[in-house]
């Protein structure tokens, strides 16, 4: 929806309304995405690939990629003001944890309102499992198509663990057998072994890679199974508790990297240089991070980098019972709600979906991906975890407020992990402020 | 000549003469107006409109927000958390030890000592400390914010390699002490408009008022605050009260610490920020807002009071 | 070349009134001063000729037309700005030539004819160079070519040689008073200096607090003052001032006071009225008609010698008649006196001037 | 010159003062003498061996980077040319008419310009732009430059041309001049030196900011240079540094081009306008 025609337009206030010609139709797809850059495959994927093939297929509508260079938070920002007046690109890519605040704030519109029937009809609901599909909905309702999932585990470097003194085929089945393979890395002189992401600056990836990844080791989640947000219980305690023991009492990890605005990517270069051997992370390290030829490349890869499960707090503690656990989330992509040309967006955003395009997305960067008629490609890694870790996973609660409350657990860990607060304190701030986000009713204690 | 009474018709009210009459400076301010208008005031009174409802950026309430009253301005103000980190209370602090450190004791003294040595000192270096001190004012912020970056590196920083260099020990400036970075960081920032205000007003005190002084053997530091001071006494107000507004509203420190870490550099502006912009809380980033327009106001006040009393118009 | 006219003319800024009430005209082709002090309402008086002001009540008339309410491009006069208002970013032939450009003239014309000007003002030289290059004096000449370079109805000067030094503003006086004969027009001159005023003028309105106090012919002025304000404002050193007890005795007027020794003066029936109301007067001399003579005489005041400056051809001898009350006399000899001599000095009746209580002039005997 | 020995040390140590404060503000802007240069460079301080242009053959090689340029150019020049011109008028208007209430609005003019300036603000004017239709356009941040910055233009010229003798336009109008001549003849050449503060000052503040341009702005064609900055960053969102550097150099140079032209050619200081 470029709005060139209202330039014209200006001084008439109201003259939101452009009639579209009825010969051509301009589409904006908008991701954060730059070739060269951020989510590079994304973009190269869009603009070399789909792209071209779609305006071949549809010579009547033109298609521009807007390439987004700043952070997701940004992102999300420029969307939710675009979405609630109609400015802002037809579709976007879109953090499927965004869905429901977005959905309740009358920011997205269901693809059954938007679309109709075509949605409904369209061949790839059949190979789009219901739990994927889940990702991008919403109480019952769907709101965009998903790309893939992803699974979250402890990434190792075998050659520093072989310098502990710890076996090649080491799984650790606790907390503690964790912390003291960190203290074991420690004295072997590996300065920050273990890394747990925490704080603010890292956003939701502290929450999904830090805190959840602790938390269900506890057989807890930020809600319980009625929707209601948790806001005190030991689960959240041993959690804080673990996260001081790894920053605060015993240094097991880097304390700068959660807490300075760029701490994620220092997180990254002390295991790329070999000062941090464990390190908590979704499929997405191994896939792009570490990938030969970028940034945080590891040296002799194949030989170097392993990945664990990450363990229950004791065997057996973690959700469901289980002995270890992993959370997963999922990208995807939305339709502008006041779109000036649904049809030609959904006829865009099924064909990228398409088992053709998809697959042609495998070429750009493997992953996991929404549909189970395209194949994880031929990559032992992407096998593994998703055949291991997949059963395994868990999703983040469909809830409006989950975003708010997300931003606590990132404060909540980061006045643990520097040191200001102590476990307890936190979770009273924690609670307060949850509790004034969604009010006493929707929130319980279990201590 | 006539002796008749030229104008018999009732008085009618008399515009008195002015170089652009009622109605041409009127057309004159029009553009300026709308202007203002469209984007400043209309903006003023929805933020102060919306600091009474609970309106958020995305979820129920972006659609459909509630009026609460004061509950926004109560909430900020709540004496339980009102003084923990990352609450309004402390960050409110944290801007007055700011403004205090960075404008007043920083930009200001360290300005007022530029313009002063910039008057003696040979016209090159005058030129060459002039361009960097401005240089620093006028770089565009996302470059500056780079620049400080490298230079305050804990492993390969310029300060750092500085430090080492002097034989003394590095530090990890950011993480350690975040808070005298940004007053560093403003100083080095703003001192430029303090120094050319300065610089003007010392530039306006005719030079023989310090040729006297050096006929009666003053000494620099007697002449400084023997003359010059008093004299650029009014400059000297002006420029205290527009970096104290300026530096209460810098958003700048952002770029080089996010407010962090923990909160221990959260300005109110970048406060203001988090909630309305990262928390999406509209309503209460608003209340934010209006307060700070109050402090901003009585900053206004205060120097629209000591204006006035300089200048008694007649 | 045109008359001017204030009729009634009052101009308040808030509760202050700048200029109240003034009636007077200016005769086609007089050269007239507003004399005063600061804050008189002379200049502002003018700014109401020009247009810059606007009366609050009143109405002003040039060459007996209304222009109360006429904006100033409309009036066809010209000014000279005691800033000399030139602009800075044009050069001197431009800075000259402005009001025939807004006249539509054409360059080459406007140009011919500021350079004519220029010439006759001895600036023609300097045309290319720009008021900043140039000097104070040069400044002022080419702010009065700028107006002297259009037919103007009526030129206004406002204290136009207030920023040059003693020396230049001699001269340009001198200039000043020679073009006004050459050209015989209208000028209206606001001055504070009132020896320009003499000079220049053939008539000074002399004010006081917007008020016109006196308006009359500089030699009237000099020889009846019309009260001690004009008095004590006209002339260099300005007239003694003595204040007296006044008493009829025998037909006669005999004055009294500190020092003083006077022979009875003659009565008149203003002096009469005067005395009726207060017995207070006082009494004027100007300096150049005191002369030194010895104690006691009739017709003179003593005091101790307060100061002697001698100005070459004349000295200033002035003794103090304690508190601050001072008579000063321009002597032609150079007597050697010391500070705390006792002085006497004389002066003839003929040159007494008497005013009442309320500092009104007593009119002499036939005046 | 005579100057007493202690009166001659004096000045050197105030050269040797001014110097060094000189240099500390060099210091944090080293950086951007090396790392543009150098074909690895790191967040920190290292000479480059060997110097080297590759890094801004990249940067001019990627056409998304240079239209930034250019759009910054279009939104800084635009916006300057309106704030120049609607402060200009608007102050001289409060300065020489007397239109009622002129005093208050310079005061109030002072409380908004820093005020609304910050993020509070930001939502309403997307609202406004939105509803306007001109998002994403060139126009939307000319124009709300325009807004934000012309109460403190204003403020700064109106106490400028406060200063300057009235006599200029008077003795314009006795000659024969009509306001408007008076006005485009005599007054805005003589204000001149206030207008060029005020278009660097808006320049300045243009070229630099982030926020506006970021809320109204969507198509990678329309971004500022202050926004393309953040495409330098690697697939895993790291600061791509020898790039950014670079970028970051080209990006400065207008605003020291300008400021170095201006104070050479007009002098670029407070003329005592700014005064309580």
């Amino acid at each position: 929806m470029k709005n060139r025609m209202c330039a014209f337009a200006l001084g008439l206030i109201g003259a939101s309304a452009v009639a579209v010609p009825a010969f051509a139709v301009d589409l904006d797809i908008t991701c954060r995405c730059v070739i060269g850059g951020v989510n590079s495959a994304t973009a190269e994927w869009l603009e070399e690939q789909v792209i071209p093939a779609f305006e071949a297929a549809n010579p009547d509508i033109n298609v521009t990629l807007n390439q987004f260079g700043g952070e997701d938070a940004q992102l999300t920002q420029q969307l939710a003001l675009d979405f609630s007046t109609g400015a802002g690109p037809d579709i976007s890519a879109f953090d499927g944890f965004l869905i429901p605040a977005f959905a309740e704030g009358g920011q997205l519109k269901s693809l059954d309102d938007l679309i109709g029937e075509d949605y409904a009809n369209w061949e790839g609901w059949d190979h789009i499992s219901p739990g994927i599909r889940s990702i991008m909905s919403y109480d019952g309702e769907t709101y965009g198509i998903g790309l893939g999932t992803d699974v979250r585990m402890i990434f190792v470097r075998k050659d520093l663990l072989e310098q502990a003194g710890i076996p090649a085929d080491w799984q650790p089945t606790s907390w503690d057998d964790v912390l003291d393979a960190a203290r074991k890395l420690k004295e072997a002189g590996v300065e920050a072994p273990l890394q747990l992401n925490a704080g603010v600056a890292m956003g939701e990836a502290t929450t999904m890679q830090g805190y959840w990844m602790a938390l269900l080791g506890t057989g807890e989640g930020v809600t319980d199974e009625n929707g209601k947000f948790i806001v005190e219980s030991q689960g959240i305690l041993d959690v804080l508790n673990l996260y001081k023991t790894i920053y605060v009492d015993e240094g097991l990890g880097d304390q700068r990297a959660q807490l300075l605005a760029d701490g994620r990517n220092r997180s990254f270069a002390n295991f790329r240089d070999g000062k941090t051997a464990m390190l908590v992370e979704g499929d997405w390290f191994y896939r792009s991070v570490t990938a030969p030829g970028s940034e945080f490349e590891v040296a002799d890869r194949g030989n170097v980098m392993s990945w664990v499960k990450m363990p229950a707090e004791e065997p057996g503690s973690a959700i469901r019972g289980q002995d270890f656990v992993s959370i997963s989330g999922g990208t995807g992509f939305v339709i502008n709600p006041n779109t000036d040309a649904p049809m030609e967006a959904w006829k865009l955003l099924s064909f990228m979906m398409s088992k053709e395009q998809m697959t042609a997305f495998q070429d750009y960067q493997p992953g996991i991906r929404s549909r189970s008629d395209v194949p994880i490609p031929n990559n032992p890694f992407l096998t593994e975890t998703s055949q291991t870790l997949l059963p395994l996973t868990t999703a983040r609660p469909n809830d409006p407020n989950y975003n708010a409350v997300s931003q606590e657990i990132q404060r909540m860990t980061e006045a643990v992990v520097s040191g200001e607060l102590s476990p307890e304190e936190a979770m009273a701030q924690y609670k307060a402020a949850v509790t004034a986000i969604v009010g006493e009713e929707n929130t319980v204690s279990l201590l | 000549m006539t002796t008749e009474p030229i104008s018999t018709q009732p008085q009618r009210k008399v515009r008195n003469f002015a170089l652009l009459s009622n109605r041409a400076g009127a057309a004159f301010m029009l553009p300026a107006g709308l202007l203002v208008s469209v984007f400043v005031i209309v903006p003023f009174f929805w933020v102060i409109f919306v600091s009474f409802t609970n309106r958020t950026l995305i979820g129920k309430t972006a659609l459909n927000p509630d009026f609460v009253g004061l509950g926004n301005y109560l909430a900020l103000f709540d004496p339980a958390t009102f003084f923990q980190r990352g609450q309004f209370g402390f960050s409110l602090i944290l801007t007055t030890q700011f403004v205090l450190m960075s404008a007043l004791v920083g930009q200001a003294l360290l300005g007022l000592l530029l313009a002063w040595l910039i008057q003696t000192v040979p016209p090159w270096i005058k030129r060459i400390t002039e361009t960097f001190v401005i240089a620093a004012w006028i770089l565009p912020e996302v470059v500056i914010g780079f620049a400080w970056f490298a230079f305050l590196d804990r492993d390969a920083g310029t300060l750092n390699m500085l430090l080492t260099g002097l034989g003394l020990p590095p530090g990890d400036f950011l993480l350690q002490q975040p808070f005298w970075v940004i007053v560093v960081f403003n100083t080095w920032r703003g001192a430029a408009f303090s120094m050319m205000l300065f610089n003007s007003a010392f530039s306006s005190i005719p030079p023989s008022y310090f040729q006297a002084a050096d006929v009666a053997g003053a000494s620099s530091w007697q002449k400084f605050r023997d003359i010059g001071l008093p004299l650029i006494r009014g400059h000297i107000v002006t420029d205290l009260i527009l970096i104290t507004m300026w530096t209460f509203n810098t958003f700048t420190p952002f770029l080089l610490t996010n407010g962090g870490p923990s909160y221990r550099t959260e300005l109110v502006s970048i406060y203001n920020y988090r909630v309305a912009f990262q928390d999406f809380q509209f309503g209460k980033g608003a209340a934010v807002g209006v307060i700070m327009m109050l402090i901003n106001l009585a900053f206004a006040l205060i120097y629209l009071r000591l204006g006035r009393k300089k200048a008694p118009k007649s | 070349m045109a008359s001017v006219e204030f009729k009634s003319v009052t101009k308040s800024f808030g509760d202050f009134k700048a200029v109240s009430e003034v009636n007077f005209n200016i005769g086609d082709g007089e050269f007239v001063c507003l004399l005063g002090p600061s804050g008189c309402g002379k200049t502002t008086s003018l700014r109401m000729m020009a247009g810059l002001e606007t009366p609050t009540s009143g109405q002003i008339l040039i060459g007996g037309d209304e222009v109360t309410h006429l904006h100033p491009k409309d009036r066809n006069i010209a000014m000279v700005f005691q800033d000399y208002a030139l602009y800075p970013h044009m050069n001197l032939a431009d800075n000259i030539a402005y009001p025939l450009k807004v006249r539509g003239e054409a360059v080459a014309n406007r140009h011919g004819r500021a350079r004519e000007v220029a010439d006759v003002l001895k600036i023609g030289h300097l045309m290319d160079r720009l008021p900043s290059q140039i000097s104070g004096g040069q400044q002022q000449r080419t702010s009065l070519a700028r107006a002297l370079v259009y037919p103007a109805k009526v030129y206004l000067f406002d204290e136009p040689l207030s920023n040059l030094d003693a020396k230049l503003r001699l001269e340009a006086r001198g200039f000043l008073n020679h073009l006004q004969r050459d050209m015989g027009m209208t000028a209206v001159y606001v001055t504070h200096d009132q020896a320009e005023a003499m000079a220049l003028a053939t008539r000074i309105a002399v004010m006081d607090q917007g008020k016109i106090v006196q308006y009359a012919s500089p030699i009237e002025i000099y020889r009846r003052p019309a009260t001690t304000f004009v008095a004590n404002f006209v002339g260099n050193p300005p007239m003694n001032l003595v204040e007296v007890d006044g008493t009829q005795a025998g037909g006669q007027l005999v004055l009294k006071g500190e020092g003083l020794a006077m022979a009875g003066l003659p009565m008149t029936d203003a002096i009469g009225n005067a005395l009726a109301s207060s017995s207070k007067l006082t009494l004027g001399v100007r300096p150049e008609h005191l002369s030194l003579t010895a104690a006691g005489a009739t017709n003179s005041i003593s005091a101790p010698l307060f100061a002697n400056e001698n100005m070459g051809p004349e000295s200033l001898v002035t003794i103090d008649r304690g508190e601050g009350a001072r008579v000063t006399a321009r002597i032609f000899t150079d007597d050697h006196l010391h500070v705390s001599d006792q002085v006497s000095l004389s002066f003839s009746a003929e040159h007494v001037h008497l005013f009442d209580a309320m500092g009104k002039r007593i009119p002499a005997v036939g005046e | 010159m005579n100057l007493t020995i202690p009166a001659f040390f004096g000045r050197i140590a105030f050269s040797a003062l001014a110097a060094l404060i000189g240099a500390v503000f060099a210091l944090p802007l080293l950086w951007f003498l090396f790392a543009p240069f150098n074909a690895q460079a790191q967040m920190g301080l290292a000479v480059p061996d060997p110097w080297t242009l590759s890094n801004f053959v990249t940067v001019f090689g990627n056409s998304y980077a240079v239209q930034a340029l250019w759009n910054s150019f279009i939104q800084a020049t635009g916006g300057v040319i309106l704030v120049g011109a609607a402060a200009t008028l608007a102050a001289y208007a409060l300065s020489r008419s007397s239109v009622p209430g002129k005093g208050a609005v310079t005061y109030v003019l002072l409380l908004f310009s820093s005020v609304v300036s910050g993020s509070a603000a930001m939502v309403p004017i997307f609202l406004i732009i939105s509803a306007a239709g001109i998002m994403d356009t060139h126009v939307a941040v000319i124009l709300t430059f325009a807004g934000g910055l012309l109460p403190t233009a204003m403020f700064i010229l109106r106490d400028f041309i406060d200063s300057i003798p009235k006599s200029y336009e008077e003795s314009a109008m006795v000659a024969g001049a009509s306001p408007v001549q008076a006005f485009f003849d005599v007054a805005l050449p003589v204000i001149r030196p206030g207008i060029v503060v005020v278009v660097v000052w808006s320049f300045v503040n243009i070229w630099g900011s982030f926020l506006i341009p970021f809320v109204l702005l969507r198509s990678s064609d329309n971004m500022p240079a202050s926004v393309a900055i953040y495409s330098f960053y690697s697939e895993a969102g790291t600061p791509i540094v020898t790039l950014l550097a670079a970028y970051s150099l080209i990006y400065s140079l207008p605003v020291v081009a300008l400021y170095l032209f201006v104070s050479w050619k007009f002098g670029f200081r407070f003329f005592g306008g700014i005064k309580a």
